[in-house]
């Protein structure tokens, strides 16, 4: 692999939850990497670890009962996995932001929204405070918003859905981070807001350059809008491609499940079909390969039932966790 | 839980109830059942001298009023916690005041709940007039000093009697400690009444509700089949943290003089005890206090435990 | 607002008719005829007569214009609360001269709890799940534990008679700051494990919040989260338990004053209601009752400053 | 953060606020420190009714007489009478010259607030305003039935519609002012313990300005003639008393009884009074402070709380050493008190069935019980006359058949169920108070009952609840005691009298037509050996029929330090404090040698 245009990698990151039931292991050898100004999407049903993998990558995971148990994040050439607590903060919302599904719960219902936004930007800027606020101005213009004088010293609650959710994004992007990190930025929002918060997301990513690493459970947003996609289920990564040939071959069974479910244009009037059965909890993943209960190829295979596939490459840049991965390309 | 929660658990681990979920929860954590032992054997105790005075059973650890050493002796082999001042056990003492106080406890939690819990529901439910009237009865009642209402009401009942004739069970004469848990009881349904109205405000939006109402249930049976159990919970936890207060209570009101008087409670212990304490009598004092303190820590960690095992919103996810 | 409020006071005449009216039910089902106290030994059944003319307890209890209750209401709107028959002095001057050293007393032991609580909730809360947080929660649970009356009673035995650092008792000639202090150093050390638990449960609550999670992720330290951000949202459970438990600070604690000698109004209380004197006990009552309100009303109102998404409607 | 800095700040606004209010005494100042054991309820001698108010009141009030310091038995000397009163042929009517030169003390009641001379009606105004119904004296039984036309007044009072309406002015035949100094006084029978009631506080002397000015406030500001005056009373915590400048010519006894020379009551004699400056009294309820205060010097004579009574006194009855390191002294005095436990002689149970009250006799432990609640604090009582009166019978022990015995009662309860036609029924004894101390004397006497075999529940009230059902005679059995307030056992045997049945003083409703007919003789008797004879005889036919159970007469111990001087326990003397002296040098060496001590 070429390090030069990669601005974050994760090596092997394992992250579990010690709970009073056992261990849950929420993350388990998850390895990727994003490209600077690209977009990467992490795919998975709620529940697959995902967004324990981008609060991983944070380090903010609840600990206790959470804790990275094994892995290294690489990001600008710096493992933040060994950071001290006070050089993460300083990596917190300056180098990378996130922005979270809530738009509704995310901000601090007791402080203006001008408020929330300096804060962020005095803390990693050497700013006076008539500045920042200008800057704040700015970047709720810049997100859209009308009227940002007077919005800047509203409540969240003053604000709708969508309105908030572009006040998390000129929070996360008012340092000018390398990496945006949006956890289901658009789940908790209507559709046609989703597709205008989705659209600025790329308008800023062309401004900024920033890369963005997308989480969702909407294929249909991976496929317009990402560069490459890992596919995670329950805890590991299942497949990684860039996003046209996984969506024009995917290999992984679920990922093949994932898609058949997909609604597309000029398909009506098919019936779509569905997984069966539900994620696994983290507490109770079946022995061998996590998908095999439900998988219509491997559910009666003594291997699969067994032994854990590895992520492995199968050809050009695609990975896949599945014993008869070998087998499709061989087909 | 019925029993086909429980084989519905074993084939679907998912699908778990609250309780099923909140008592497994529960059992895993180590000091809420050692928390639940102390709290056993204290009511073990009390059942025991309860059935023991039934039969009139002659055991030496509940005969509390024997004399069995000299005046003010301190603790030692002969007499574990001391005497008093009339050379009776102190740990008779004690052990017999389990008796009391508990029973003060228990039924000033069951009466609080009583009166408290339906009234929450029907006020939160109805809402409207009777809202009004039950919220109107109760910010009165908290307006007015607890400490306060608590004494007035002790002193209306003292001495007065119940007919229940017409129940068959005849006169009840309201004397020491009855008069305590009703005074107790009948004042301090207020915070109970108050937490189970937010939440069956809360519910009765829900779905669940919507849905029964959707297919005709009447409202009684909505109130008790379907919202109660619900926020019963809420109940449960407040009544062991509640069961500490009471207790407590009884020690205040034992010092204004409207405890037992003829028999051994913990208040009382600890009201006779403070005259002793300056001769450097120590004994009374520490034993009552000790028993108070066990018991209370073993329910508040119980109740904190339990409360974590049964309120949804704080389990991890 | 001021319309809220106007309508909000309207709201707590029924609440102050009620209580007046349960204290006076209350008291006087409890009865207790005190003519016999006030007559003395040897009294004639003349002079009882006149004693109870003289306190109106010969007219009827209700339905009449010159009831005892309807007096009683007339009495306490106009804050004329007679005198005590105990000793004939007059109950509002009671009153206003208890009110002084119970709140020098209240005052500094309600600060301490709820300033040494909080703090110690946040930094509680800043170590939840290490040790000492969990100890922390034990000491707090032990101490809630043992009866107010042993921590007096230990209290004045060991600190102050025994090991001589604190006055036993009131004298006249001691200033406040330095009779008060062992009482409020005792009210403080058997409120704080209570209120601790209470402030570290309800920050808990509010660090579980999303808006958290956005505030680390900003990169902000978790002192300033915990400062700036969890300390001004819990604000609404703290001001309910912090401002609605102001208006019984006047009341005094009976306890505390009455085993230091500290002439408040809670000894004076005790006092009362050691010889039935229930026209003291009245008149407190229902002036504890009335500051409740408005303290309530208060409440409403410092929500509304805290909390910008209630407006007052 | 603004909320809480504001709260503090009221804080600091308040405490400064309270801050010296006790007025600041100069260093030279003697100032006397005492502790009250109960509140103070007023001090308007008229309707002065318990003990702690008049001894407040009584360094400020003076009575016509007053008991001798140091002269025992007890004896009366004039106070502001100039002699002992003129009789007449018939006792009925009495001559008092009063002082000249008594004066107020300066209030601001009187015209330029400079207090005016005492004169004999301002007698005659105290008594008509305690006969005057409007007032609600509690004292009027002791002027009630004795003085020509003084009832006729109390009558006239009723007719007026407020207190203001009474015509003080109004003539009274038995009570008139010569001139301004001779009081004669009338009575409708001869009444032989009149001057112990001239020296009994009620009966002061109180000014009509001072209660015209004042009105019903007239109980916060007492103006007196006495040595001392009110200079702060804060109500329920402490009370402050200066010398009254003033004050009358008073001075030391200069003799006494033998052994006081020795003991240095007499180093004083002659000298003018009062001897300090100020009395501060401080009001503490408690005894364990209160114990702790005298222990650490800031007060300066105490009683001994019961629970530290072994801290004080060894076995032999004498001062710890720890007591006599510190240079405390110890006086020993009797009480002229009798504890009981009456019956309701009007009980159906108890009345006629006198082994029954017998056995209740037998039944209890006197001599455990004063050891165990008043660490031997007391004698045990066979009658009701204490051993200080001079018609206590030293022989009385002998002559007594129900001393405890517990064979004997369960003998006579076999007597009594004969009696009453089968088993007993359970008993209730009210008891006066519902706190740990009597909850132990409870628990006490019902492990004596239930040694003989007698089921007795004890009752526990609070006071008001137990005087209502003594005065209504709902109760069974109950624990009482009486305190003389003369040295006359009168005061005693008018408990027994059928006419005072309750709501009057005899609670036991206890009626002998043969001891009425003793005690209606007695009562206009002057002091005589025939007269006592009397007394005992009276006392036996009471013992005879039982109509209680007589504990204990107390014994008082009371401890002082020893910068106070002329400290001499006085069992029916009020006003005492004008007879201390103090040293202040040898008060101050206490707290070096407390420090240095421990």
């Amino acid at each position: 692999m070429d390090d030069d245009g990669i601005l974050l990698s994760v090596k092997n990151l394992s992250t579990h939850f010690f709970t009073e039931d056992g261990i849950a292991k929420a993350v388990q050898d998850v390895s990727f990497s994003i490209k600077k100004s690209k977009t990467f999407a992490l795919v998975g049903e709620s529940g697959c670890g995902k967004s324990v993998t981008a609060l991983s990558i944070m380090r903010l995971v609840p600990e206790p009962p959470g804790k990275i148990v094994a892995g290294k994040i690489i990001f600008e050439g710096r493992d933040l996995s060994v950071l001290s607590e006070k050089q993460m903060r300083s990596v917190r919302g300056n180098k990378i932001a996130m922005i979270f599904q809530e738009p509704m719960t995310s901000l601090n219902p007791v402080y203006t929204v001008g408020n929330q936004i300096v804060e962020a930007i005095k803390l990693h800027q050497k700013k006076s405070t008539s500045q920042a606020w200008a800057d704040a101005v700015g970047m709720l213009r810049k997100v859209g918003i009308a009227d940002p004088e007077r919005r800047i010293n509203e409540y969240p609650h003053q604000l709708s859905g969508g309105m908030r959710q572009r006040v998390m994004l000129a929070m996360a992007v008012s340092c000018e981070p390398a990496l945006l990190i949006a956890d289901e930025p658009t789940t908790a929002l209507d559709v046609t807001i989703q597709a205008q918060i989705l659209d600025l997301l790329d308008e800023l990513q062309k401004q900024n350059g920033m890369s963005i690493l997308l989480i969702t459970h909407d294929l249909g947003i991976v496929a317009e809008r990402a560069d490459s996609v890992a596919v995670m289920y329950a805890s590991r990564i299942v497949e990684v491609a860039d996003s046209q040939s996984l969506f024009a071959e995917p290999l992984h069974p679920y990922t093949q499940g994932l898609l058949k479910s997909l609604p597309r244009l000029g398909f009506s009037g098919r019936r779509l079909q569905t997984i069966s059965g539900n994620v696994p909890e983290p507490l109770r993943f079946p022995a061998g390969c996590k998908f095999h209960p439900r998988c219509p190829v491997g559910c009666n295979d003594k291997r699969c039932q067994t032994v854990e596939p590895k992520l492995r490459n199968v050809k050009g840049g695609r990975y896949v966790a599945c014993w008869y991965a070998k087998e499709y390309e061989e087909k | 839980m019925n029993e086909q929660d429980v084989k519905h658990n074993k084939e679907l681990p998912k699908g778990r109830s609250l309780w099923g979920d909140g008592l497994r929860r529960l059992r895993k954590h180590k000091l809420a059942m050692v928390s639940l032992g102390i709290i056993a054997v204290y009511l073990l105790l009390t059942g025991f001298i309860y059935i023991a005075e039934l039969f009139d059973c002659q055991f030496e650890l509940i005969k509390w009023d024997a004399k069995v050493g000299s005046e003010y002796e301190p603790p030692g082999a002969e007499n574990v916690f001391g005497t008093d001042f009339l050379g009776r056990s102190v740990l008779r003492k004690t052990l017999y005041g389990a008796k009391v106080s508990i029973t003060v406890a228990f039924w000033a939690s069951v009466i609080s709940l009583v009166i408290g819990v339906p009234l929450g529901a029907i006020a939160g439910y109805f809402r409207g007039v009777i809202d009004e009237i039950i919220v109107w009865l109760y910010t009165t009642l908290s307006s007015i000093p607890y400490i306060l209402l608590i004494l007035a009401f002790a002193l209306v009942l003292k001495g007065k009697t119940i007919n229940l004739e017409w129940a068959g069970l005849g006169t009840i004469e309201l004397a020491g400690i009855t008069t305590v848990y009703l005074a107790i009881g009948l004042t301090s349904w207020v915070g109970i009444c108050r937490l189970i109205r937010g939440e069956v405000v809360k519910h009765k939006e829900r779905d669940y509700i919507l849905a029964a109402k959707s297919y005709g249930c009447s409202n009684s049976r909505i109130i008790f089949k379907h919202l109660i159990p619900n926020v019963f919970h809420l109940v449960i936890i407040s009544f062991s943290l509640r069961f500490v207060s009471f207790i407590q209570a009884e020690v205040i009101l034992s010092f204004l003089g409207l405890g037992e008087k003829n028999r051994p409670s913990w208040g009382a212990m600890i009201d006779a005890a403070r005259l002793d304490l300056p001769k450097g009598y120590w004994w009374e004092m520490t034993a009552a206090t000790a028993a108070i303190f066990f018991i209370s820590l073993a329910l508040n960690i119980f109740g904190d435990a339990l409360r974590d095992a049964l309120d949804p919103k704080l389990r991890v996810q | 607002m001021t319309a809220y409020i106007i309508r909000r006071l309207l709201y707590t005449i029924p609440i102050v008719f009620g209580v007046l009216l349960i204290t006076f039910v209350l008291f006087n089902l409890v009865g207790g005829d005190v003519t016999d106290q006030i007559a003395g030994k040897a009294a004639s059944k003349e002079t009882r007569e006149e004693i109870r003319q003289e306190y109106g307890w010969d007219k009827p209890l209700f339905l009449s214009w010159d009831s005892q209750f309807f007096n009683y209401l007339k009495n306490a709107v106009t804050f004329d609360f007679g005198r005590s028959w105990e000793d004939r002095e007059l109950i509002i001057d009671k009153i206003k001269r208890g009110a002084g050293p119970s709140l020098s007393l209240t005052i500094p032991m309600f600060i301490g709890t709820v300033v040494i609580s909080i703090s110690l909730a946040l930094i509680v809360a800043f170590l939840r799940g290490t040790i000492i947080d969990a100890l922390a929660v034990l000491l707090c649970v032990a101490g809630m534990s043992i009866p107010f009356l042993s921590f007096i009673l230990f209290g004045q035995y060991f600190l102050a008679f025994k090991w001589g650092l604190f006055p036993v008792f009131f004298r006249p000639d001691l200033s406040p700051p330095q009779y008060v202090a062992l009482p409020v150093l005792i009210g403080i050390a058997a409120g704080l494990g209570g209120n601790l638990r209470f402030y570290r449960t309800v920050m808990l609550d509010e660090m579980r919040n999303d808006y958290v999670r956005t505030a680390f992720a900003k990169g902000l330290s978790t002192k300033r989260v915990l400062f700036k951000h969890v300390l001004k949202n819990s604000m609404i459970p703290i001001i309910t338990q912090v401002v609605l438990a102001i208006p019984f600070l006047f009341l005094g604690s009976l306890l505390l004053e009455r085993f230091f000698g500290i002439p408040g109004l809670g000894y004076l209380m005790i006092e009362a209601i050691g010889a039935r004197d229930f026209q003291v006990i009245n008149a407190m009552t229902y002036i504890g009752a009335i500051l409740f309100v408005i303290f309530n009303l208060i409440t409403d109102i410092c929500y509304c400053l805290v909390d910008p998404r209630i407006t007052l409607e | 953060m603004k909320f809480l800095t504001i709260l503090f700040t009221t804080v600091l606004v308040i405490v400064a606020g309270c801050k010296g209010k006790a007025s600041k005494s100069d260093s030279n100042e003697v100032v006397l420190h005492s502790a009250l054991a109960a509140k103070v309820r007023g001090l308007d001698p008229g309707d002065i009714g318990d003990t702690t108010s008049s001894l407040v009141a009584s360094q400020i009030f003076e009575c016509l007489y007053q008991y001798h310091y140091l002269k025992r038995p007890y004896e009366l000397v004039p106070q502001l009478a100039e002699d002992m009163p003129q009789v007449s042929e018939d006792g009925l009517t009495y001559t008092i010259k009063i002082k000249k030169g008594v004066y107020f003390a300066d209030d601001q009641c009187f015209e330029n607030g400079k207090g005016r001379e005492l004169k004999a009606t301002d007698f005659v105004f105290a008594w008509k305003r305690i006969a005057n119904i409007k007032y609600i004296s509690k004292n009027w039984w002791i002027f009630d039935n004795k003085i020509v036309g003084l009832d006729e007044f109390r009558e006239y009072t009723k007719s007026c519609k407020k207190a203001a309406d009474v015509d003080y002015s109004r003539k009274v035949e038995g009570l008139a002012a010569s001139d301004d100094y001779t009081l004669i006084i009338k009575v409708k029978k001869p009444w032989p313990q009149i001057t112990y009631l001239l020296a009994h506080l009620p009966t002061a002397p109180v000014a009509k300005e001072a209660v015209d000015y004042y009105g019903r406030d007239i109980i916060n500001h007492p103006v007196g003639t006495g040595p001392f005056k009110l200079q702060k009373w804060h109500r329920g915590s402490y009370i402050e008393l200066v010398k009254n400048r003033s004050f009358r010519e008073e001075f030391y006894p200069s003799e006494g009884e033998d052994a006081d020379r020795a003991d240095g009551y007499l180093t004083d004699a002659g000298k003018r009074l009062p001897m300090i400056d100020r009395i501060l009294m401080t009001i503490v309820q408690e005894d364990p402070p209160r114990w702790f205060l005298f222990m650490q010097g800031k007060i300066d004579a105490s009683g001994i709380p019961k629970d530290n009574f072994n801290e004080a006194i060894d076995q032999r009855g004498k001062l710890t050493a720890q007591m006599q390191k510190r240079n405390i002294h110890l006086r020993i005095f009797r009480d002229p008190s009798t504890y009981w436990l009456g019956f309701n002689m009007e009980d159906k149970t108890l009345c006629g069935n006198k082994p029954l009250r017998q056995a209740i006799n037998c039944a209890v432990d006197k001599e455990k019980y004063i050891k165990l609640f008043t660490n031997n604090r007391g004698e045990v009582a066979y009658g009701f006359i204490p051993p200080l009166m001079k018609a206590y019978d030293s022989s009385i022990k002998d002559k007594v058949k129900t001393t405890y015995n517990p064979d004997k009662a369960r003998q006579l309860i076999k007597e009594a169920e004969n009696i009453y036609g089968g088993k007993l029924p359970k008993l209730t004894l009210a008891m006066p108070g519902t706190d740990a101390v009597i909850r132990q004397r409870g628990e006490f006497l019902k492990r004596c009952f239930k040694t003989v075999g007698l089921n007795v529940e004890i009752d526990y009230m609070d006071w008001p609840t137990f005087q209502n059902k003594i005065k209504t005679k709902s109760v069974q059995m109950f624990m009482l005691g009486w305190i003389a307030d003369y040295p006359d056992a009168e005061n005693f045997l008018q408990l027994f009298y059928s006419k005072n049945a309750s709501p009057g003083p005899n609670n036991f409703n206890y009626s002998n037509p043969d001891f009425d007919r003793i005690y209606e003789q007695i009562a206009v008797m002057p002091d005589s050996p025939e007269r006592t004879k009397l007394y005992r005889k009276a006392e036996r036919i009471v013992i005879e029929d039982c109509p209680a159970v007589f504990l204990m007469h107390g014994v008082a111990y009371v401890l002082y330090h020893d910068w106070l001087y002329n400290y001499k326990p006085h069992a029916f003397g009020y006003g005492l404090s004008k007879y201390r002296r103090i040293d202040t040098a040898k008060r101050a060496d206490y707290k070096k040698l407390l420090k240095t001590g421990e």
